[in-house]
C-alpha cells in the first residue's frame, strides 16, 4: 500500500493541452503513471499523449473513471478548477501552479473539506509512490520505492531528502509535496495521519521551514502517532521573517521562527535532524 | 505587498471608512505652502513601509506653517528603519478621546478570517492581547461569511464603543471586513480608529497589506499608483539589480556566494554552511523553471560580488531541467567568466543531457569549466557544503 | 395548546423604539401578549412600555429569555434584523413589513430553515391566538378563542374569517397570516401541518389568492392530513396575471389562476368555500 | 418592473454579455438619418413593454436609410397590445446560423433561483418546454450560490454550443447569471442568444424585470435612466390618476365602485359581488395605514366615475385605522361630497373612534352622511355585498 496515490489510481490532469500539462503528461507516462485523461474546457475530443481530452472534469470522470487530478493550470484559474474537481467527485488533487490567491486557497480548502477530497499545493513539486505512481513535477532520479514516508513544504529538499534515502537503501513509501505558497490544500497534520495508518511505512521525515504555522500544528498530531517522525526545519540561520501587522502577531503569536518550530516538534516526539545525513543515522538507531 | 499609510486611506475612502482630509507633500517648501492654506493645527506624518514611526519620531504635530516646516525639514531627513522618508502626509490634528483597534487578517492554520478589535489602540496593543486577552474581542469567519451589522453591534459594544455610535462604529467594522476581501487583502488594521471629543469615528491611521498574486484582478488599485510591490524592506543596490532582473535576492554578511536551485534549498543550504563553520553572502532563489538567461545573471551578481570569495552551486532539477542549467551557466563562464572559485552539484530532471553540455562545452574551450569542482547525485550536498566552506576559507588565506 | 405562540411565549419587538414599533406594542401589551423587550441597536438602556430595550437580539434573549420575535423595522432592514433573529436562537419570527427586496427574502428563508425557525411574512398582518396572544398588527375585535385555525396571504381575508367564525361561535384556535409579498417566510404547508399536530385545532380554514405557487403546493401536504381543511380563494372573477417571461411560465407551469387553485385544492380533499358564510355551514355538516 | 429591450442591453453590456451596436430613435426621420450613417442592413426593433411584437409586426429588417424611414413610419404607428411605439431600436442585422435561449428566474415554490437555456431559442421556447421537455436545462440554485464556469461549460455543451464556443458561452451564462443576483432581477431573459454565420454569439433580444423593492439599492439604474416603475400595462387615464396619487388602481368595466380596506378583500370583494350578480366597476386598493387624505382620493376617483352607479365601501382596520379612515371619509363628504349612494361596512382596529367621528360629523352637519348606509361587525361582509348590488339596480332602473 501507499497514501493517496498507487499504480491503480485513475489520473486526469486539469489543463493537459497547455504547454506544461503536455510536458508533464509525457513525464508521468513515462514513469508509469497511469494517467486517463485531461480536461480543458473546449477542447474536448482532442487527445494529448494518446490520452482523451474532455470539456469537464465530470465528463472525463464519467468515461475513464479519474479518481485523482493534477492541476497544470495559470494560478487565477486554480480555483474554480478546484472546486470542479471536487465537487465531480475527485478525492485527490495536486495543484502545482505557485501564485495562487490566498483567498482563493482558502475557498478550495472549504470545498475540499466539505467534498472530503484531500488536496496536495499550489505551488507542490507533487506526490510520488516510487515505482508506482509520479504526480506532479519531481525529478525521479531521486527515488526508489521504499519503507520511508516524506512529506515537505519545499520541492527542492524533498529531493534531497529521497536522494539520502534512495542511497542509504531505505526509500521511500510515498513522498508528499504540501507547496511552497502560504496557504495550502492540505496540512502536515492530514498527511502524518495518513502516513501514520499505512502499513509500508515505518518512519516519516517531517520537512518544515521558516514561517507559517503548519509544523507548529504538527506538534498536535505527532503525540498521537506510532510511527516514528523525524523533523528537518530549513531557515535555523536566517533572519527572523517579519510578523504581519499586530493582527498577525495576535493571532500566531510567537510562531514562525525555524529554532522554535525544531524544538516543538522535538518536544512533541519528533526526531530533529540538522542536516540530511542525520536521517539515515536516526532511522538506523530507530531500527526501521 | 504592504501599502503606505496614505494608499491605505484610499482604500478606506473608497470602502466607506471615514479618513481625516489629507494632504501628501515631498518638500518642507510644500508642507509650509499646505499649511499655510488650512486653518487649524496638524500632524505630519512620514509615509514608510514599516512599523514604529512613532517611535522613530516621525510623526509630528505643528500649529502653523513654519512649525510644519521646521518639522518637514526634520522628518525628510529621518531614516526609519534605514527607510529614507520621500513624502508627507498632512491632516488636521485630532483632538482623541479614545482609541480603538480594528483589524482582520487570516488565521492560516485553521483557514479562516479573524476580525481582531480592541478598546485599547495604540502601538500597544500586542502588549495588551498577550497581558489582557480579555480587552481582545476575536471572531472567525470562512472566507464565504459575510460579516452582518449585528455582529458587528456586538462587537463594538464589547470593546466600549459609547450608545450612540454604535451604529457608525459597526458600520465601520462592516465596510473594513467587506474591503478586506474585495481587495484580496492579508490584513487591514485601523489602528488607532479614534474617537474624538465632538464623538466623531475616525481612521487615524491604516496599515494594509495586500495579496501580490491577487494585484491582477483589482483594476482600480493600479488607477490608485497602487501597483504589485515586493514586502517591506529597504533594497542595497545588488538587491536592486537583482529585483530588476526579477531573481529574489537578499545581500548576507559571509562570503560564500550561494547558487541554490529552489526556495527551499536556497534556506536550508545557508542552515547547512553554518553548520559545517562558513557564513553565506546572501540568499537567492531561482524562481521556477528558470531560463539559461536567468541563470547567467544569477552567476554574475555573486561573480561580481566583492565578498563573495567562492560559490556554492547546487542544482536538483524538478520544474527546472538541468539542461537549461547548464546553458545558462555555460552562458554565463562564456560571455562572463568565473573570477572564483565554485563548487556545485548537478541532478534531476535532464541531468543527463545536462551534464552532456558541460562535456561539450569543455571539449570546445578546455579552460572553460578549470575553477568549477562539479558533482553529481554520487555526492551527498553535506559534502559540497563543506567543500564550500573549504573553498572560501582558502581564499580567505591567500 | 396552540401553535408557534401561546400565552406563555416570551416576545420581543426589534425595532420598538420606531413609530410602528411602539404603538403595536402598546396595542399586543393591551391584548395580554407577553412582551419581554424590544431591541434597537444603539438605544440599548432605554424602556419602551416599561420593556427594556437592548442592542443586539442575543443580549435581549439573555436577558429575557425571549424565544418569539415581532419585527417592526423599514424593508431594507429586514434581511439582516431576521438573520440576527434566527442566529441568535429565536424559533418563530413575525415580519410584519412590506416591499422587502425578494432577494432579501430567499436568504431569510435559508437562514430560517439551517437555523429551524419558522418565519411568517413579510407583509403580514401577523398572527394570533385569541385570548392568549396577539403579534402583529390584526384587530382584536374580530377573534375569539375557538377551535379553528386560519391560514391565509391576506390580512384583511383573515379579519372577515375570523368575524365569521366568533360571529357562528366557532372561533380560532390559532390565526396565522402568511404574508402578501411574493416570497414568504412560511407556505401554507409548513402551518398546514402545525395544525394537523395541534389538537386544539378541529379544522383548518385556508384563504388563498389569485397568483403564485404557495396553493398548488399545498395540495401536496391536505391528503396527509387528518384535520379537515376549508378552502377559500380571492380572485375568481380577477382577470389572470401576467407570466413572467418564458423562464416564468417554463418554471410555474400553468399555476396562479384563482379557479384552477380552488378546483386542485378541492381535488386534493378540500373543502372549498365561495363566501365567508360557506364556512361555518361547511363546519357544521362536518360536525366539527 | 419590467425594462425596454434597449435597457436590458444596457444591463448586458455592463454585465459583460456581448450586444449588437444599437441606436435609440424617436421619429422615422431620425431612423433615416440613423441609418444613413451606418453601412449596414438594419433591424428596426419597435420597444415595448410587453411580448408578442414579432408577431404584431414590431420589427423589420431594412437595407438602407429609405426603406428604414418606411418601415419606421409604420412602427410609430403601431400599437402593440394597446401600447404606443415611442422608440425604436436600430440594430445591424444579424447573419442567424442558431438562437438559443438563456433564462434566469426565481423559483418560489421551492426558494430557488434557476438557470433555464435551450438550444432552440426564440419565441417558442415555452411551446419546446411542453413538447419536449428534454431540450430544456434547468439548475436551481440557493440564492447565495455562485455559478462557476464548469457549469456553465456543462450547461452549454448540453444546449448544443460548438466545442470551439464553448468558453465564451459559458462566459455568457456567468455573467447573465451574475446580473441576476447583482441587480436583484425577477427575470433576465436572453432570447435569442445568436451564434451568428461569423461564429460570435450575441444577445440579441433582451429581456428582464428587476424588483421594484430593491431598486432603492441599486443607484447605477438611475444613473442609466431606470427608474421604479409600475409592471406592464397601459393606463386609462383615471388609472393614471390614481397612479399619480400613489393609489393601486385598475378600470373594469361593471358598474360598482369598490372601496375596499385591503388587497385581499380588494381582490375578494370582486369575486362576492359577481357571485350576487353584479359588476364591479374597478379594483383598487388602500395601501397599508393609508391616510386620511388618501381615502378622499380614493373615493373621488368613484365618485367622479361615470360608470359607477353605487359605491361599495368596506374597511377592517388592521395596520390600517379605523378613525383615519372615517377622517377621510368625512374629509371627502365634506370637500367633494358624494353623488351616488354608498353601502359600508367598518370595523377593527380604533372602531369605536371612527364611529365617533361620524357621529360628531353627523351632528355638525345632519345630510352629510344621508348618502351613505353605514354598517359595523354586527353586518356579515355579504349582507353588504348584496345591498351595493341591490343598490346598482336600482340606480340602473332609474
Amino acid at each position: 500500500m501507499a497514501i493517496l496515490v498507487d499504480k491503480n489510481s485513475k489520473v486526469m490532469v486539469q489543463g493537459i493541452t497547455g504547454g506544461a500539462g503536455k510536458f508533464h503528461t509525457e513525464r508521468m507516462l513515462d514513469y508509469g503513471t497511469n494517467i486517463v485523461g485531461g480536461v480543458t474546457p473546449g477542447k474536448g475530443g482532442q487527445a494529448v499523449c494518446d490520452r482523451p481530452v474532455f470539456d469537464t472534469v465530470a465528463e472525463c470522470i464519467e468515461h475513464t473513471g479519474a479518481d485523482v487530478s493534477v492541476v497544470f493550470l495559470p494560478a487565477a484559474a486554480v480555483k474554480e478548477a478546484a472546486i470542479e474537481a471536487v465537487r465531480a467527485g475527485i478525492k485527490f488533487l495536486v495543484v502545482v501552479p505557485e501564485h495562487i490567491p490566498i483567498h482563493d486557497m482558502l475557498r478550495v480548502r472549504e470545498e475540499a473539506v466539505k467534498y472530503k477530497a484531500a488536496v496536495i499545493g499550489g505551488n507542490t513539486a507533487g506526490i510520488i509512490t516510487p515505482g508506482e505512481a509520479n504526480l506532479g513535477i519531481m525529478p525521479d532520479i531521486a527515488f526508489a520505492p521504499g519503507r520511508v514516508g516524506t512529506v515537505s513544504r519545499s520541492g527542492s529538499i524533498t529531493y534531497y531528502v529521497a536522494d539520502t534515502l534512495s542511497r542509504t537503501g531505505y526509500g521511500e513509501s510515498t513522498c508528499v509535496g504540501l507547496g511552497g505558497d502560504p496557504v495550502l490544500g492540505s496540512t502536515f497534520n492530514e498527511i502524518l495521519w495518513m502516513f501514520e495508518e499505512d502499513d509500508k511505512t515505518k518512519a516519516v521525515v517531517l520537512c518544515g521551514e521558516i514561517g507559517g504555522v503548519y509544523e507548529e500544528k504538527a506538534t498536535e498530531i505527532i503525540p498521537k502517532m506510532k510511527t516514528p517522525v523525524l523533523a528537518i526545519i530549513g531557515g535555523i540561520f536566517a533572519p527572523p521573517g517579519k510578523r504581519m501587522g499586530h493582527a498577525g502577531a495576535i493571532v500566531e503569536g510567537k510562531m514562525g521562527t525555524a529554532k522554535e518550530k525544531l524544538d516543538m516538534l522535538a518536544d512533541s516526539g519528533a526526531h530533529p535532524c540538522k542536516t540530511f545525513k542525520d536521517i539515515p543515522e536516526i532511522l538506523k538507531k530507530l531500527g526501521v | 505587498m504592504r501599502l503606505y499609510e496614505f494608499e491605505g486611506k484610499q482604500l478606506f475612502r473608497k470602502s466607506n471608512i471615514p479618513v481625516p482630509e489629507g494632504h501628501l507633500v515631498s518638500s518642507p517648501a510644500e508642507a509650509y505652502n499646505t499649511v499655510a492654506s488650512l486653518k487649524h493645527a496638524v500632524a505630519l506624518k512620514a509615509q514608510v513601509l514599516t512599523g514604529g514611526r512613532g517611535k522613530a519620531g516621525g510623526v509630528k504635530l505643528a500649529d502653523g506653517p513654519n512649525e510644519a516646516k521646521t518639522h518637514a525639514e526634520q522628518l525628510f531627513k529621518l531614516k526609519i528603519k534605514g527607510f529614507p522618508v520621500e513624502r508627507v502626509l498632512i491632516e488636521p490634528k485630532l483632538d482623541i478621546k479614545q482609541e480603538f483597534y480594528v483589524g482582520v487578517t487570516i488565521d492560516r492554520a485553521n483557514y479562516k478570517l479573524v476580525l481582531i478589535a480592541s478598546g485599547e489602540g495604540g502601538v500597544d496593543i500586542e502588549e495588551t492581547a498577550e497581558k489582557h486577552p480579555e480587552k481582545i474581542v476575536r471572531k472567525s469567519f470562512s472566507v464565504e461569511d459575510e460579516l452582518f451589522t449585528f455582529d458587528a453591534v456586538d462587537i463594538a459594544k464589547k470593546i466600549g464603543v459609547p450608545g450612540a455610535l454604535l451604529r457608525k462604529a459597526a458600520g465601520i467594522i462592516v465596510n473594513l471586513y467587506k474591503m478586506f476581501k474585495v481587495y484580496d487583502a492579508k490584513l487591514v488594521e485601523i489602528n488607532p480608529l479614534v474617537l474624538t471629543a465632538g464623538d466623531e469615528l475616525i481612521a487615524a491611521d491604516s496599515r494594509v497589506s495586500l495579496d501580490d498574486d491577487a494585484v491582477f484582478r483589482h483594476a482600480d488599485l493600479k488607477e490608485m499608483g497602487i501597483e504589485k510591490r515586493h514586502e517591506e524592506g529597504e533594497m542595497t543596490e545588488r538587491e536592486k539589480r537583482a529585483t530588476e532582473w526579477g531573481i529574489p535576492y537578499l545581500d548576507l554578511d559571509g562570503d560564500i556566494g550561494m547558487f541554490p536551485g529552489g526556495a527551499g534549498f536556497g534556506i536550508m543550504g545557508n542552515d547547512f554552511i553554518h553548520y559545517y563553520g562558513g557564513k553565506p553572502a546572501n540568499f537567492m532563489d531561482s524562481g521556477g523553471g528558470p531560463s539559461p538567461e536567468r541563470i547567467a545573471k544569477m552567476l554574475v551578481l555573486l561573480d561580481e560580488n566583492p565578498n563573495v570569495k567562492t560559490i556554492f552551486g547546487a542544482r536538483f532539477g524538478g520544474i527546472s531541467r538541468c539542461d537549461d542549467f547548464a546553458k545558462g551557466v555555460i552562458m554565463f563562464l562564456k560571455e562572463h567568466g568565473l573570477s572564483k572559485p565554485m563548487v556545485m552539484r548537478m541532478t534531476g530532471n535532464m541531468w543527463r543531457e545536462g551534464v552532456r553540455l558541460f562535456e561539450e562545452a569543455k571539449k570546445e574551450d578546455p579552460s572553460l569549466m578549470e575553477k568549477v569542482e562539479f558533482h553529481g547525485i554520487e555526492t551527498p550536498i553535506e559534502e559540497i557544503s563543506k567543500r564550500a566552506v573549504e573553498l572560501a576559507r582558502q581564499q580567505g588565506v591567500k
